[in-house]
């Protein structure tokens, strides 16, 4: 398409890009003149909620973003924690929703790619990644494809590139069922004086391109051109971008190799809204200017004009700033992987971008009003109407058979066994997992120090969509519990930010509730948010999806020597039961998975009390204490205990003075433990000491699970819980 | 009477095919130096135990909903001489 | 011993086997490129697994026409020691070193889990650390991992004792009926998770012996088979029960 | 003159093919009873730059050297008119 062509600038293609009315307003003032077509395509492009953050960074200001372990905090492509003896850890978590629910394979597999690329731009060699996935139900149209999609997707990439990934989380709930959510986290390791960041310096330093070319790929709907654009345009435009793990795989090798050299000075991936955003925010970022000549870029086909050039997501590619005279080092680095390097602008002082195709400025911006200084609204919330009427308490009826309950529980998708998804991924390549999937955190080894990485990723959208402010702390305080359980103290987070449409009051308040509960747990647990990101506008047809601020969180194992397990390890171990109970069935998974029901209050998150138990556990931990260690969670103490049995076979004996009812309730703050019997007197004098409620409740051994409750006893075969749990996901998805 | 059809699946021009780019340079190193683009599909023969009127219309419905992925595909449907051909 | 572990670009155990080599076993050892025709005097070649070229077209197709691979043969064929491990295993039978093709695994998924296997034979120079019948467990992680060849080419390679790993259950025995799915993930023909070359110097297993070397992964029963070929003696450092 | 052919591979008969398996039985599920078998197998498009005297032995070289795996797959090559399909 020829500039000829390109469709005349006004209010309305405006706001076909994207843009509203005053934002139209802005740029023509900013500009003293009508933004060009091509200008008008950048402007949409850096002022869209993705890359903006418009609405929801007035609400991120509030999160807590230093710590003793941060070196990086949010504003680069991934933050940085120090994880001692001179390494660093970089790592982030993004969103790959509506491409998924688009092309699941596709959408899944460019999100982990996009993701790693985020973190070895920061001169870290990813080492792990985390996949949080929020599907339908199952039976809902599409939604095993959509599974199958997501988890081949996912694989098939991270398997390719040789990353392991070593964990996640898996949901089912209806409310997902036309908006699925896939969130890929990646963390990368390197040496303390190896960080980069995507800062551009240097003026006169040469721009260089490099990795895959440049197609029609996701120039996406959102700032896609009006009707004039014309069929014919608008279906050679394919809105799925296809990933390629292999140029990937070469792209980090060459990169990290270079990165090793002082000839580059700032590298950032091409993500969201391609070359623009890529270009503008390593600029913003050093308060430099650049110069581009589209001609130089090199294309997967002819005729793409500038527009399109500016705003393609096509995959697997690198922009890099580099050190005049110093390109051809560079480009020699590039060749030894098989990569294509071309030069195509350069650094400037004047802060302006100027964009040049064929002998025409095709661009002449200026980049901090469009990236900084971008606009930022505050928008109108309003608690939603119903919501008295959904917090109220729920009638709890009693299970008739404790047994049947808990395999029913452990039969569903939800409660179930998740190693179809994970056996599919590579979870042992690079040999640092010490824990894989399945248990409450993966740990890695840090090769050549005593010490470990744990890594997790939790949220409860129900308990959000109840009480979102409780909801966000409880995802904190959820990842905490499960990072003390081996023995690891939180040195940062990260989120993906998952809401409806900011611009309907009902979701900004969500929103702006979520993240208050977040930072509020965040600085009592003591953790920065280092990175993060937000995705909006997951709804279908006004129907928006649960609010979902999926947490994903890094600790430190001083040492891996005495690391607890999640399931019973030992015949005669005695178990015991940290925390205290108050009955709590609010948006549980006994009253929603068995009876239907999604009502009341959230269990209450009682911060304090987190604190103290996850101070006890990593003690117990570090002492060498604990051969088992499990949090609560959702199903409750008799989901734990079934867990814990499972896993290694071995049944347990145990009594506990309870409503046999509560042994479902979801109260917080709460882990179970199992130690070697001459331990017991010195657990109960550290609980003690660390103000922890503590209850003995029996011993481990047998094939069966016994639990004795006040009226009526919980009794299951180990082999039969082992058998409803392994079955739940496959049976289901009936593939 | 059988009937044996041939179905071929192919990425859509516009569309990155990674396989295609990946064969086209292993196909250059070893010196064929020739050739200057390949794209990689897949191909289906199926066979079917009856006609019936509509078998063309009844095979593009299973590219439509299994064999080929829309978004990204372009198929196209043949028929092998009447169940003759082994 | 002088190691040497091939790089293709996409290859990305290089490093774990590397690790192993060098730092359990205190070998000398070395990256050798891909691009490269030179195997630098080392007397051990181990081809890692990955996905040397993406794994495009068929697992380890593109891997064999690198130059380096020409200098593999010439090793092979020398009486020099090859390992190839997951892809690699996939480049040996590719180059046609080792007997046999690989299809997708059964599920059409990729399988990564622990198998186990039973040692078919232990007079190599890769297995003399391990007893005959031993049973060891090994995490797999591949998609085109289920060995297939002619029964006559099956035949042929049970009678010359060629199959140096088969999948079993845990207590060692062959998997059948029901159990056959379980254990033997991917569908290998007769179960084969490691085959070597007449003269017992080339070995290709898909199971990663690097996984599990290490007392911290809770499992070790990889090592001796790095052990053994480098001389290192496993049973010497007390790592085999 | 540039010139097109079309590669296909597949699975030689005595080979179990474990795919086409799968895909007929997702076509029975599906709804596509008639379906009695299905093989799956791969389809290059190559185009060359020059038709050289030989084009189809030099497509039956790749082939035997790198698109399919002889042992345990057929090919065949097909020459498609002339450079003139776009
Ligand atoms: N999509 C996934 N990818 C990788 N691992 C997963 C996935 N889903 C679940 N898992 C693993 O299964 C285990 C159970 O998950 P979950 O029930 O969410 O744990 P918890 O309640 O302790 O947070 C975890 O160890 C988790 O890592
Ligand atoms: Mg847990």
């Amino acid at each position: 398409m020829s500039a000829a062509q390109e469709p005349a600038v006004n209010q309305r293609l405006a706001v076909t890009m994207g843009l509203n009315k005053e934002e139209y307003v802005r740029i023509r003032e900013l500009l003293g003149r009508k933004p060009t077509y091509t200008e008008l395509g950048i402007t949409a492009a850096l002022w869209s909620e993705h890359c903006s953050y418009k609405s929801s960074k007035v609400y991120l200001q509030e999160f807590p973003t230093q710590g003793e372990h941060v070196l990086q905090g949010p504003g680069e492509n991934a933050g940085i924690v120090d994880i001692g003896n001179g390494w660093v850890a970089a790592f982030k978590m993004e969103s790959h929703n509506h491409p998924s629910f688009i092309e699941p394979y596709q959408g899944a597999a460019t999100g982990v790619g996009g993701i790693l690329r985020d973190v070895f731009t920061m001169g870290a060699r990813p080492i792990a990644c985390l996949d949080s996935l929020r599907f339908g139900a199952i039976d809902a149209p599409r939604m095993k494809h959509l599974i199958d999609g997501v988890v081949r997707g996912i694989g098939d990439y991270g398997n390719c590139v040789g990353i392991p990934t070593v964990g996640g989380e898996t949901g089912f709930h209806s409310g997902y069922d036309n908006n699925i959510l896939v969130n890929a986290f990646a963390l990368g390791v390197a040496r303390r004086e190896r960080i980069f960041n995507a800062v551009a310096s240097g003026p006169g330093n040469p721009l260089l391109y490099a990795g895959s070319r440049t197609g029609r790929d996701g120039i996406h709907g959102a700032t896609m051109a009006s009707e004039s654009f014309g069929a014919e345009s608008e279906s050679k435009r394919p809105t799925v971008q296809v990933g390629d793990p292999f140029t990937e795989k070469v792209l980090l090798e060459a990169c990290l190799a270079v990165m090793r050299t002082d000839a580059v000075v700032a590298v950032q991936d091409m993500g969201a809204a391609g070359l623009t955003s890529s270009a503008f925010e390593m600029a913003d970022r050093g308060g430099t200017g650049l110069r581009l000549d589209l001609d130089r870029v090199p294309l997967r086909e002819k005729g793409l004009s500038p527009y399109e050039i500016m705003l393609s997501e096509s995959q697997e590619r690198m922009l890099l700033v580099a050190r005049r005279g110093r390109e051809e080092e560079v480009a020699r680095i590039f060749e030894r992987w098989g990569l294509e390097v071309s030069e195509i602008g350069e650094v400037t002082e004047d802060g302006m971008a100027r964009i040049k195709a064929g002998r025409k400025e095709v661009a002449n911006l200026p980049i901090a009003p469009l990236g900084k200084n971008a606009p930022m609204y505050r928008r109108p919330v309003e608690a939603p109407k119903d919501l008295s009427k959904r917090q109220a308490p729920p009638e709890v009826p009693q299970p008739d058979d404790l047994a049947g309950t808990l395999e029913g529980l452990l039969g569903t998708p939800e409660l179930g066994d998740k190693s179809w998804i994970w056996r599919q991924y590579d979870h042992t390549v690079r040999t640092n997992t010490v824990i894989g999937p399945g248990g409450d955190a993966a740990v890695l080894l840090l090769k050549g120090t005593p010490s470990g990485l744990a890594l997790t990723s939790d949220v409860n959208p129900v308990y959000c969509s109840l009480d979102p402010s409780s909801g966000g702390s409880q995802a904190v305080a959820e990842a905490v519990r499960n990072l003390a359980c081996v023995g690891a103290e939180p040195i940062g987070l990260t989120d993906c930010l998952n809401f409806g449409n900011p611009e309907d009051p009902t979701i900004s308040w969500q929103f702006r509730e979520c993240v208050h509960g977040m930072a509020a747990a965040c600085e009592a647990l003591d953790v920065p948010v280092i990175s993060g990101n937000v995705s909006f506008y997951n709804e279908t047809e006004g129907k928006s999806i649960p609010p979902t601020p999926t947490v994903a969180m890094v600790g430190l194992i001083p040492d891996l020597a005495s690391l607890p397990v999640a399931h019973f390890t030992n015949s005669g171990d005695r178990v015991l039961l940290l925390g205290e109970d108050y009955g709590e069935f609010g948006g549980s998974a006994y009253l929603r998975l068995l009876h239907g029901v999604e009502q009341g209050r959230p269990p209450k998150v009682d911060l304090r009390a987190e604190e103290r138990l996850a101070d006890l556990l990593r003690f117990l931990a570090f002492e060498g204490i604990l051969r088992t260690a499990h949090d609560l969670s959702e199903g409750g103490l008799a989901i734990a205990l079934a867990e814990a049995t499972i896993d290694g076979g071995l049944g347990a004996d145990l009594a506990v003075d309870i409503d046999p009812v509560r042994l479902f309730s979801e109260t917080q703050a709460r882990a179970i433990v199992a130690v070697a019997p001459h331990d017991v007197e010195r657990i109960m004098e550290e609980a003690t000491e660390f103000e922890v409620p503590i209850t003995e409740l029996g011993s481990v051994g047998g094939d069966r699970l016994k639990v004795r409750c006040d009226g009526a006893t919980l009794d299951a075969q180990v082999e039969d819980l082992y058998r409803s749990w392994s079955t739940a996901l496959p049976r289901a998805l009936d593939f | 009477m059988a009937v044996k059809a041939r179905i071929t699946v192919y990425p859509r021009p516009e569309i990155l095919d990674p396989q295609g780019k990946a064969i086209t340079g292993a196909l250059g190193r070893l010196g064929f130096g020739q050739v200057t683009d390949v794209r990689a599909g897949k191909s289906f023969e199926i066979e079917l135990s009856k006609k019936g009127r509509n078998v063309e219309k009844v095979l593009a419905q299973m590219c439509e909903q299994l064999l080929a992925n829309t978004l990204i595909e372009d198929y196209s449907v043949e028929l092998l001489d009447g169940g003759a051909k082994k | 011993m002088r190691c040497g572990v091939v790089v293709f670009p996409g290859s990305n155990c290089d490093h774990d086997v590397y690790h192993v080599l060098k730092h359990v076993l205190d070998q000398e050892v070395l990256f050798l490129w891909h691009g490269d025709a030179d195997l630098r005097d080392c007397q051990l070649v181990v081809l890692p697994g990955g996905f040397s070229y993406g794994d495009y077209l068929r697992a380890g197709a593109m891997a064999v026409h690198s130059p380096i691979l020409e200098e593999v043969r010439r090793h092979a064929e020398s009486g020099g020691q090859v390992l190839g491990i997951c892809n690699g295993f996939q480049i040996l039978l590719e180059t046609g070193l080792l007997d046999g093709a690989m299809r997708r695994n059964r599920s059409l998924r990729f399988e990564c889990r622990d198998v186990y296997l039973r040692v078919e034979r232990d007079d190599l120079p890769f297995t003399s650390d391990y007893d005959q019948g031993q049973v060891l467990r090994m995490p797999i992680a591949h998609a085109e991992g289920s060995y297939i060849g002619s029964e006559e080419m099956l035949d042929e390679l049970e009678e010359s004792s060629r199959v140096v790993f088969r999948y079993v259950t845990p207590d060692g025995a062959d998997a059948t009926g029901e159990d056959e799915e379980r254990w033997n993930v991917n569908g290998s023909a007769r179960a084969i998770a490691g085959v070597c070359n007449e003269a017992g110097n080339v070995l290709g297993m898909m199971p990663h012996p690097e996984r599990c070397a290490e007392q911290v992964f809770g499992n070790v029963d990889g090592l001796a088979v790095f052990a053994a070929v480098a001389g290192a003696g496993a049973r010497g450092l007390g790592v085999l029960s």
